[in-house]
């Protein structure tokens, strides 16, 4: 009774879905951030389960680079949240049309 | 009339439940005794002999007191918050081994599951801070934060030391690797390593002198300042459930776990008494120091004790390296 | 899976424990609320405001260097796994890698970053 | 209307948001007492501080006005309650400067010794309460607290013996004190200032040794001289900010001229130079104690007989102000008499009052964590400055 | 058993996403995030990926912790996503368009299911370590300098005062 792995990819599927739908939908630049981690994990999961289909280490070291990639991410994209919000002093990224301040 | 092996886990998962609270509720009097011989004192002593009975006590009153829920708290955060922090302390001990066998799961990954889960504790915390609605827990939130994951490095170094060492992430094996010799007992590399897990531990349980999270004569009682009754009782189970988990992490990691003279059923007994040990060095300490401001808690642990530990960490993985062939 | 089996029940007993603690406490415990107990503690005054309030930013830059450190703390775990099997040069790698997240450090610690002012 | 006082807290500031205003106090585990501090920090740092005081005010000048100047010494006493022979003597000093009462010599030197044994007292409470406000109750501080209190102990237990109380004594009356040594006494004295003697060797090694103590109190809440003149602080604080002050020597009374003893000073003006000004203090104290223990005379105790009535002591109409050194500073009370047997007006000069009127100047900048740090070294008692 | 087990985590994870996306207090989606990261690491588990289960916790533990921080800082009273959406027409598509992107995907997983080579079952981790030092050495040795720019750029973004 092992799970398939299709239901792993169709999970990844659905995440990744509502990750995008989330960037989209809200305003606030930070559930926007957190909208986009959960597209970033939903891949990462598809990229394991392929990982555990082909019986290679690749997919999950793949996975670990995402992660560095991600802790950096995170890092340079608050600290970019931090200047945005220290000139403007709003939280829309309506606002952000200009790609200056 | 042997049971289906689901049912023997759940039992031995009870058992140990009720071990780890009814360890707790022990090693709070054990503490208080301690302190109380510190403090030239007697310390709790009228219920039952020699004040044995005051932990049930305690239990009895907190499950009897009224819980307030301050009417300008998120509830549900608030309420789901002593179990969100109960459960990464408590589950901590699942990867322990108390003996050769005598543990729940053994895993081939126990020190990183140790570290993964007990820096989840902070999600608790923050919840609690932050449910309040309180100012008090709220800036003990924030400080929470800040200490917590500034002596998170610290710490998974300073347990990373043991591991390479021992080659192996199996708590068991890393107590099979100090056969020979305990790794505090390593010239410098060892003591050194026990040290700053000591003094990482110290801030990562918020212990005095770092306990800048519950600082009681300044945020009152910190991020559990709005919590009564069984909820508080649940923070603080989790809580030295948390301190006791990383004792006996400590004697497992430093001082050979349930190596020890005599025959190998009294092994258990030796491991608690080691942690039993730390337990009490990180009381002494707690007991004899003023607190230190949170500028300083974080200037300590990212200027002085994150590369010492780094740097310690590589000495000990060149003298590995070197020792086991001198390159391929 | 079967190594994580026992975690797993010891997890949901965990989570049954508190429950059923705060289950017998709601049943023994009296309940007399009424609205000034209900208040937020602030030493015995009216709370001024909520809690809730925007905390200042320029405190929490370690923050994010921690989030780099933390990955450099995930990247040491394998490789001192495989150290004895391969030995020093695995060992010149990560003195690598310490060597040059170490620069990143000693900016930050130029920078004044790890100092919270 | 909490959220628009919150809004209101927010645009308060210059232009920034990121504003919290929150009490501290009045029940607050270090008030010491009933202070209510509304801080506004920034994060953790205090940009703003507001005291709100008079949780304990019972009226005590009305009290002086309406009680007899031979019920007031025991009522005196109740200002400054934690050093209460300190306040019974200011007042009863005062009724003697405007009286032109003498008091007999041997009187004199059981006020001197009364006097001291309370400074050791008050010290040891302050030592305690000051390393729990740093320490936390449930850590080292509560630790040092308990050895305090216990030294603490000792010197109550010799007030009991002489007075028959532990706290509020009456000890003072107009003309000289109301009870004599008994016997055996000071042989008991002289025993529990050996042992404090040696404690006090003791607190030092374990406090100045600590790492963690030096950076909490060294360089944090520095009082410069000029601002500690400009304000009007007395006591350890000014003596701890390079003032060389102290009423028992600037203006000796009750004989202090007989003594010989030494006053403290330091000039870094910290947390950490009040902390040696008042450890230093502790050994003169118990030198002075000595002193007068060596150089008793006989004699009478009062120049008055004991009481009959309240009314019995009557001043002649006139006004005068004495002050005395109290553990924590300058304490003055001002007489104004009219001939009756009760004052005019009584007015008093609490030391902590004046002591406390410097936090505004000084926790400005610091953490949360200072200001218990700062507020312990300032060593308030909020039944004097309440009264 | 695997299958329920899988169908529980699979559930907490989409609900706690959905929660994420739908609350309106960052906080909440804060908390929300953890629980999905959390059954995420769950399902590495029983795809055999333990070691990255683990590092999940512990990376994204840290991150979150540092996105409650900055949850925080930006929580302006009243002010959170209120007042007149400026462009409600277009957030409006979001959702036929990510239910699109959603079929499509499902699409895919539909046609990849059963074709390929059969399941090998997962690598363990002592593979990975290995790989990680000896195949992915370089990618391996450059995280660092990644890492580094990181560092720098945080800095450098964030010291900075408005002009």
């Amino acid at each position: 009774m092992t799970v398939p792995d299709a239901w792993y990819l169709g999970l990844s599927a659905v995440l990744f879905a509502i990750g995008i739908v989330g960037v989209i939908v809200r305003r606030n630049p930070l559930v926007i951030f957190m909208s986009i981690e959960l597209a970033l994990n939903a891949a990462n999961l598809a990229l394991v389960t392929f990982g555990a289909r082909l019986g290679s280490p690749d997919g999950q070291a793949l996975v670990f680079f995402v992660m560095a990639v991600a802790a950096a991410e995170v890092g340079v994209g608050l600290a970019i949240i931090v200047v945005i919000f220290r000139s403007r002093h709003r939280l829309s990224v309506d606002d952000l049309s200009l790609m200056r301040w | 009339m042997t049971l289906p092996p689901i049912a023997q886990t759940a039992v031995a998962a009870f058992v140990l439940l009720n071990v780890v609270i009814g360890l707790v509720t022990y090693v709070t009097l054990l503490e208080r005794k301690f302190a109380a011989r510190m403090q030239s004192r007697i310390g709790p002593y009228y219920v039952g002999p020699h004040g044995l009975l005051q932990p049930i006590a305690d239990a009895l009153k907190l499950m009897m007191k009224e819980d307030v829920v301050p009417s300008s708290a998120d509830r549900w955060v608030y309420n789901l918050a002593p179990i969100a922090f109960l459960v990464p302390c408590v589950l901590i001990f699942a990867t322990l081994p108390f003996a050769p066998g005598l543990g729940l799961a053994d895993l081939n990954i126990g020190v990183l599951f140790f570290l993964a889960v007990s820096s989840l504790e902070i999600v608790g915390l923050f919840m609690g801070g932050w449910g309040s609605n309180n100012k008090y827990a709220m800036l003990s939130a924030m400080r929470g934060v800040n200490q917590i994951i500034s002596y998170d490095l610290p710490f998974v170094f300073a347990a990373l030391v043991p591991v390479v060492l021992a080659g192996s992430l199996q708590l068991s094996a890393i107590v099979t690797a100090q056969q020979g010799l305990w790794f505090a007992a390593y010239p410098v590399i060892g003591q050194l390593g026990f040290i700053a897990y000591l003094v990482a531990t110290l801030a990562a349980e918020n212990r005095v002198p770092f306990d800048i999270l519950e600082a009681e004569s300044e945020l009152v009682a910190g991020f559990r300042v709005e919590y009564s009754g069984m909820k508080f009782a649940l923070i603080q189970l989790g809580e030295y459930a948390h301190i006791i988990a990383t004792s006996y992490l400590g004697a497992l990691l430093f001082l050979g776990g349930w190596l020890g003279p005599g025959p190998a059923w009294l092994g258990a007994g030796w491991f608690t008494l080691k942690a039993m040990l730390v337990f009490l060095l990180l009381t002494w300490v707690r007991w004899s120091f003023v607190r230190i401001r949170v500028d300083q808690i974080l200037a300590i642990s990212w200027k002085l004790m994150l590369p010492a530990t780094v740097l310690l960490l590589l000495v000990t993985a060149f003298w590995v390296a070197w020792r086991s062939g001198g390159g391929a | 899976m079967s190594a994580y089996l026992p975690v797993a029940i010891f997890a949901a007993f965990i989570v049954a424990f508190a429950v059923v603690s705060l289950a017998v406490a709601w049943l023994l415990r009296p309940s007399r609320p009424d609205p000034v107990k209900l208040m937020n503690y602030e030493c015995g005054a009216e709370p001024i405001g909520s809690a809730w309030v925007q905390v200042p930013l320029g405190f929490y830059l370690v923050a994010l260097i921690f989030i780099v450190f933390d990955t450099l703390a995930v990247f040491m775990i394998p490789w001192a796994l495989v150290l004895r099997t391969a030995g020093l040069p695995a060992f010149w790698v990560m003195a690598g890698f310490v060597g040059i997240i170490g620069l990143g450090w000693l900016y930050a610690y130029r920078e004044g970053v790890l100092e919270w002012k | 209307m909490a959220d628009a006082e919150a809004r209101k807290v927010i645009e308060m500031g210059y232009g920034g948001n990121e504003r919290l205003a929150m009490n501290m106090g009045p029940q607050h585990p270090s008030a010491h007492g009933v202070f209510r501090a509304i801080l506004t920090l920034e994060g953790e740092t205090v940009v703003g501080v507001d005291a709100v005081i008079g949780y304990l005010h019972r009226c005590h000048e009305k009290l002086g006005e309406s009680l007899t100047y031979v019920q007031y010494p025991s009522i005196a006493s109740k200002t400054d309650y934690v050093a209460a022979m300190t306040a019974e003597l200011a007042y009863v000093a005062a009724v003697e400067k405007v009286g032109k009462i003498e008091v007999p010599k041997r009187a004199q030197y059981l006020r001197v010794l009364a006097a001291e044994l309370q400074r050791i007292a008050s010290h040891c409470l302050w030592l305690g309460t000051w390393c729990l406000d740093m320490g936390g109750a449930l850590g080292g501080g509560a630790t040092v607290f308990l050895y305090c209190i216990r030294e603490r102990e000792g010197v109550l237990d010799l007030f009991e013996a002489l007075t028959g109380a532990r706290l509020l004594y009456g000890f003072h009356q107009v003309g000289g004190v109301r009870y004599d040594v008994p016997a055996g006494w000071t042989q008991n004295v002289r025993e529990t200032l050996d042992l404090i003697d040696s404690r006090v060797d003791e607190y030092e090694a374990m406090l100045e040794g600590n790492a963690f103590f030096l950076v909490r109190t060294q360089g944090v809440g520095t009082i410069s001289r000029e601002l500690a003149m400009d304000v009007g602080i007395s006591g350890p604080l000014i003596r701890g900010s390079g003032v060389n002050y102290d009423v028992r020597r600037a203006e000796p009374y009750s004989s202090y001229e007989d003594f010989d003893f030494k006053v403290p000073v330091e000039t870094a003006g910290d947390c950490y130079a009040r902390y040696r000004v008042r450890m230093q203090e502790f050994r003169e104290s118990i030198k002075i104690c000595r002193q007068v223990l060596d150089g008793l005379p006989e004699g009478p105790i009062s120049s008055r007989p004991g009481v009959k009535s309240v009314g019995q002591v009557r001043v002649a109409k006139g006004e005068g102000y004495t002050r005395v050194e109290g553990a924590r500073g300058e304490i003055g009370a001002y007489i104004v008499a009219d001939g009756g047997p009760k004052p005019y007006r009584l007015k008093w000069r609490g030391a902590s009052f004046s002591n406390l009127s410097i936090l505004p100047h000084i926790l400005i900048g610091t953490k949360v964590a200072d200001v218990v740090a700062i507020m312990g070294s300032v060593d308030p008692v909020f039944g004097e400055v309440d009264r | 058993m695997a299958r329920a087990a899988f169908v529980l985590v699979a559930l907490l994870a989409v609900g706690a996403a959905l929660g994420l996306v739908i609350k309106k207090n960052v906080i909440h989606g804060a908390m929300f995030l953890v629980v999905n990261m959390a059954s995420i690491a769950a399902l590495y588990y029983m795809l055999g990926a333990e070691f990255l289960a683990v590092a999940q916790i512990v990376v994204y533990a840290g991150a979150i912790m540092v996105l409650f921080i900055f949850a925080i800082m930006f929580l302006i009273p009243g002010k959170d996503e209120t007042g007149p959406d400026p462009r409600r027409w277009q957030r409006a598509l979001a959702l036929p368009l990510g239910a699109l992107l959603l079929i499509l995907l499902l699409a895919v997983v539909a046609a990849v299911r059963g074709t390929g080579p059969p399941a090998a079952g997962p690598a363990t981790s002592g593979a990975l370590y290995r790989a990680l030092l000896t195949d992915y050495l370089l990618p391996f040795e450059l995280t660092s300098i990644l890492l580094l720019a990181a560092i720098v750029g945080v800095m450098v973004l964030a010291k900075r005062r408005p002009g």
